[in-house]
């Protein structure tokens, strides 16, 4: 099949897709009570130089007591995708990271990211490759799939393409240029929910962002859930089931496990809390700082928590959105 | 009548605002872009439809989100699904306009957000494409909201990241890029630029309040086309200024 | 672009992904009331020789009452896909269909279809072109991406792919074999659903077929709703909207419009009504005279559910799923 | 005891249940496979998950469905989802067993669906591959259930619409399909066969009871291999027929 461009960029997570069906075809499908701890799970599960990513992102829905975890038991070597704010900056600031499939890494409202500037400038990442957030899910809808690639306009033409690792080709229908995208398996992947029973069936309130797709573009997947809750009301609506149990590693529970960000329906964002990263993170110091306070200073999330203190978090709930 | 005293961010803003076209669907970025959507839907666009990155389309923005993922981008929406149903709807041509920033901008309307220097050995990191690429292949029209100055109006930026008219005319249709899609106008802390049809190349369409064509063209880093007639943006009205500070950024993160 | 084999099958509604662009374009994004009769609105858009596909599928979640208006105004020299049990072996009875990209048409627990029998062994339908089920949703999904293929390992090494209109490549990436399917957008489609408000904003319970991807893939959507609802419930429920009011070009309020067939949660199926087509199409003479009695004997829908009665109707509402 | 009278077909079913493994994931087709597969999970796999064809898994399966998209499908299911979601599932690796049927069946495990005759001027017209092609292509085993005569069990079928082994060993990973998938077991109103790992040619495991090797031969339009030993299979037991006949199809839509 005769390739127009081929991106520079190295495929950091080569697929296989057999590999991955037989990979699959070892997963459990028996209702097994997965329930275990941030520490538990992430000991289990993560391992250095795994390729590891999370959902949604830093201030929404993020998985932010497992991304503090990881920190916390210095998983390193890390070949991470995305897509991060707070949570990737936390494994960029404490030096976890060595290869980067990188769509944005930054602060939104805030600006560009001075932990991400100060990894990569450093040289301490070894290696970006380009994606556009649309590529990026797309790569892991390809393995979702069960297929080696999908094809997109999108990185056509550009500077993204070029140091990606996708192809161009020729449509063989029509003739049109497109761009294929290499699938992609996540080693290990950490989703956070709204409501999860013991065996991982989860369900999400609000937008999906790209939960659906890697949950199902992963060999590991390790789900934080605000509540358990009884298989029963999953049965109840199993048109809800976003997430079922067979893709499921492990479930951790974790109230306010977004925070700082929010938990739509839940809890707002805590804004200060942010800022606090934000601020602390503009320097390496500051940056060792924050973590030495929030992460390697507390045993765990209720002890996270604790220091947060109830009266933060019950602002952060008067603030959530509302269904009306 | 009193002299109304504003900022330039705010003059940008209005002036971004007053391009959105009513009934149209908008792909709103982070930041600037979230303040002109919400302006325009409660002055000129009534019917203007956010659609945002992460899932949300339709909300109704009673308040400014500051993620592209927050709820208050799915706010008494019509539909919060996933970032691949919003990219998807873009791919597939129901997206009008898209807004978006950038640190670098060129002639031809060539977007750089992921490193100044060389790549593998940057002087500096920038967040990467985002959404940016694919807003800036899909949409039929892009808006650029830059600060204006000729470190980030340069004659070529250091990696295309999303994509303008490319290298010119034809450029984006040879590369596989949509039919009829591109650059449609950059709003910057100066002025109002939009494309000219013949050479896609930047053009000033119109310099904001107090500011010279001269002033314009020593911040920008390249031939910039002038039209027969440069015109004026109008300040902002009292009542522009007044729902920005009280109802849209009562805050003050951005004004 | 290298192709290693080409399903012989005719590719019956190319596809050129710019031209669907330039019609999504165009297409109101405005909030305008879409709520018409089921005769207005196939009159306004179904014509003689479009291509015309709906979902779910003849017993459950079909819209049936748009399918018998179809034959009722005689709508002719129809291209159609799928997967069909009663609506599509009622366009082929009444003579109405010249091509098929066919994927199932059949009566499920009852057997094969005489009417297909009828429609292709005597050559009235002129062309059948093979896709697995599978197959036909991604073609679906390709346009609902916006992209003109789909890549597959459904259909290879058989003759469903050498009846096919797909293309086998190998893959630039891994160079395994793979099948891609050709993007598919139908001119009209037609979709029951459970509810939705005048824009056509739907919601449905249950499971949700290929809804999602055959309303992204066709240039006008009829949706029959059993219960128009305010908006106000649209924005209470954003993620509860599989089908976005843009999509949209009629709603129409068919309340029991999946009739004989089931609707989850409202009503079940009417085993009685299902099994009268079964052995009324048995004949061509017998088919005809069901279609007399129930479409071209009847005004409307509403007729129609006269003639079937309200006591069928509430045995039917008995029968119906519960959440539990 | 009593003897326990019992039709071909209420046999068949209960052969077909003894193969669903314990805890499996299980493609379910329309009709027969759904009986076996509701025997299975009060018998010998209680922790079977079913899935159906247009989005229900894990369904609870109190009441016999009529068709792979009805309510019955996901009744207290785990997820309740699309076509896409099941089939990119089972092309991902995730389903253990497909259960299906077809009208012509060959040595290789071949179904045919599609016509019998020409495919553009045939004798009969089939329903069509529906999802069998994809079960048969992606379940990394599959159990055809079919009526045996010789018009049914044929040296070659006329058109290849689910795949079997194809044209024998090599050819599913030749032709692209998934690495070790393939057929597993054939049950039949007369017989279950199993394939010669060597060959992938149909063989004959177990006759049932009261049926000779002979008569399966003679129903059988091609060369059956023969194992050393040919087994018979039990009869259905009193529970087994208890539990059809009251609780699975009552109506007796079916037996």
């Amino acid at each position: 099949m005769e390739v127009l461009q081929s991106g520079a960029g190295e495929l950091i997570q080569p697929f296989d897709v057999d590999e991955f069906r037989a990979w699959n075809r070892k997963k459990s499908r028996k209702l097994v009570d997965k329930v275990m701890s941030e520490a538990e799970a992430i000991r289990q599960f993560v391992y250095d130089g795994c390729y590891i990513g999370t959902e949604l992102y830093g201030t929404v829905r993020c998985p932010m007591s497992l991304a503090r975890e990881v920190v916390r038991q210095g998983k390193k070597d890390l070949r991470v995708c995305g897509q991060g704010v707070l949570e990737l900056d936390l494994w960029l600031a404490a030096g976890l990271v060595k290869k980067l499939d990188i769509t944005y890494i930054g602060l939104e409202v805030y600006g560009t990211s001075p932990a991400l500037r100060r990894a990569v400038e450093s040289g301490q990442v070894e290696k970006c490759v380009e994606w556009s957030n649309g590529a990026i899910t797309w790569r892991m809808k390809a393995a979702a799939m069960g297929v080696p690639f999908l094809p997109t306009r999108s990185m056509l033409g550009t500077d993204t393409l070029a140091y990606s690792a996708a192809k161009v080709i020729t449509d063989p229908f029509t003739g049109a240029k497109v761009a294929l995208l290499p699938a992609l398996v996540l080693d290990v992947a950490l989703i956070h929910v709204h409501r999860a029973d013991q065996y991982g069936n989860c369900q999400i309130e609000g937008i999906s962002g790209f939960a659906a797709e890697m949950a199902r573009a992963c060999k590991r997947l390790i789900v934080s859930a605000e509540e358990i809750i009884p298989t029963q009301e999953i049965r109840k609506y199993p048109d809800r089931t976003i997430i079922p149990y067979y893709l499921v590693d492990a479930v951790v529970h974790a109230p306010y496990g977004s925070h700082p960000g929010e938990m739509a329906y839940l809890y707002g964002r805590d804004e200060a809390g942010i800022k606090e990263w934000v601020e602390m993170s503009k320097t390496a110091e500051g940056a060792q700082a924050y973590l030495n306070k929030y992460i390697y200073g507390v045993q765990g999330h209720d002890e996270y928590l604790a220091l947060i203190g109830q009266d933060r978090l019950r602002r952060c709930v008067e603030l959530r959105e509302k269904r009306e | 009548m009193v002299e109304q005293t504003y900022s330039r961010t705010e003059l940008m803003i209005c002036v971004a605002a007053r391009l959105f076209e009513d009934g149209a669907t908008c792909f709103i970025g982070t930041g600037i872009p979230m303040l002109a959507a919400m302006l325009a839907s409660r002055t000129t666009a009534p019917n203007l439809v956010p659609v945002f990155e992460f899932g949300g389309t339709g909300a109704i923005m009673e308040e400014l989100p500051r993620a592209v993922g927050e709820a208050r981008t799915w706010h008494k929406g019509i539909s919060a699904l996933g970032i691949c149903d919003t990219m998807e709807n873009a791919q597939r041509g129901f997206i009008d306009y898209g807004f978006l920033g950038g640190a670098q901008i060129d002639p031809y309307g060539n977007l750089n957000s992921i490193v100044i220097g060389d790549h593998d050995h940057p002087k500096a990191r920038l967040p990467g494409s985002g959404g940016g690429n694919d807003v800036g292949s899909h949409c039929w029209k892009t808006v650029a909201i830059m600060q204006h100055d000729v470190r980030r109006f340069v004659p070529r930026v250091d990696c295309i990241t999303t994509p303008g008219f490319l290298s010119g005319p034809g450029a984006r249709e040879a590369a596989g890029l949509p039919k009829d899609t591109g650059p449609a106008y950059v709003v910057s802390t100066l002025a109002l630029m939009d494309y000219d049809a013949a050479t896609c190349r930047m053009r000033l369409k119109a310099t904001h309040p107090g500011v010279s064509v001269d002033e314009v063209i020593a911040n920008t880093g390249f031939e910039l086309l002038l039209p027969a007639q440069v015109e004026v943006n109008p300040p902002p009205s009292v009542e522009e200024l007044r729902l920005l500070r009280e109802e849209i950024d009562p805050e003050k993160l951005y004004i």
